[in-house]
């Protein structure tokens, strides 16, 4: 499966781009799933997810959390707490 | 209901006229505008840059809007939110709400704020004085600040 | 700190803006506007006249001003209470809060209002269509709104 | 004792007029006692002070309770419950 990975903020920075096209295996089912997946791929990967507990998670541009699956997703984005406002 | 996402600037009066311009049943109308603290921790800054993620933010804030609008009987409510770098002093966030009553639009004001601040995918970084960035930290009491709507209703 | 008693309307962003210059701290700014509805118990207003008692007026809105500096780190605040006759969505009254975080510029904000709606010396008369008078009665709401101040310190 | 008094709003419409100087006897001690003294001047008075507890009072500016003491008093004001805001 094929997904849009978006990132933002200090995670954007560390990751090193903005977002990416990423083939996901089956076996990765959450976003916890894929946050593990995501830092296996380098260690600037390893970097921006080093405290996974940390950051967050929109699928198709709605707040998810760690246990969500991903099946049917379109874009998934990983960011800090937000601190807008 | 209106939300708005932009870079520019935005006017107080100019916005409040244009919310309550022929509603005749206004009674009260509550504005919360957030601006750029020119220091932080006692150390000056010299710019904040507002990032944000298009086509979710204007989603999360209409929600926001929407679930007011179910909690308190408002005749209108606006929500503006900058990005970009912004100066100190400089306006970040506008909330306005207004109805019959004063509670209503008072405690709209604040849940939308509350919300907002926890909810809209936004994230502050401050530049100080010798160019240095830093990522602003969540605050807690931000999330303590929204949990109060849990209990209230 | 200013409180003004004043026939003429006011400008929003002209009196936040004048609260607001040169202040470095400021990160949270509460406006509340109080306006003429133009119905009332399902029935229309031709306009509303506000009296007042000179000197009375300013002398208790200035009380009111420096209690809620006593209770909350308030950078700036402005109160403004137009009396005279006025018309339907006309300005009435205009409370600005600033500090650096917004829950104590909204908590000031609204105990303001909540002391002058029951301790300021103003009143209301409503003239109907057909030119007849009536004095607006006190709300107990705006009573027991007050109330909640004395529980809360 | 000459004392200054100021009605507003329906006591000031119902007494007829916005202000006069009154020459209170020694037995008017407290507000109360000058509403009773100000009734018994003729039934515009009674009227305007139909119902006691309804009217409020401020001596010298000052928002009073009927108990309070005239004495010094300068300026003493009747009115309604306001409805300002």
């Amino acid at each position: 499966m094929k997904i849009k990975i978006l990132y933002f903020a200090w995670v954007r920075e560390k990751v090193g781009k903005s977002g990416e096209e990423i083939a996901v295996p089956e076996s990765v089912v959450t976003i916890s799933d894929l946050v593990q997946y995501l830092r296996a791929l380098g260690p600037e990967y390893a970097e921006a997810f080093a405290r996974p507990d940390v950051v967050r998670a929109a699928i198709d541009r709605t707040h998810v959390k760690p246990s969500r699956e991903i099946a049917g997703a379109r874009e998934i984005a990983f960011f800090p707490p937000v601190t807008g406002g | 209901m209106a939300v708005r996402v932009q870079e520019d600037d935005f006017d107080l009066t100019t916005e409040v006229q244009r919310l309550s311009a022929g509603r005749n049943g206004i009674g009260a109308i509550v504005t919360f505008t957030g601006t750029v603290r020119g220091d932080e921790n006692g150390e000056g800054i010299a710019s904040m840059t507002l990032e944000h993620y298009p086509g979710m933010t204007e989603a999360e804030l209409a929600r926001v809007e929407a679930e007011a609008h179910t909690r308190w009987p408002l005749a209108a409510t606006l929500v503006i939110h900058r990005y970009g770098e912004l100066k100190p002093g400089d306006n970040i966030v506008l909330v306005v709400t207004a109805s019959r009553h004063r509670q209503a639009a008072f405690e709209a004001a604040e849940f939308l704020m509350d919300y907002l601040k926890t909810r809209a995918p936004f994230w502050k970084k401050e530049t100080a004085p010798d160019g240095s960035g830093e990522w602003v930290d969540a605050r807690e009491s931000d999330d303590s600040a929204m949990e109060r709507w849990r209990r209230v209703r």
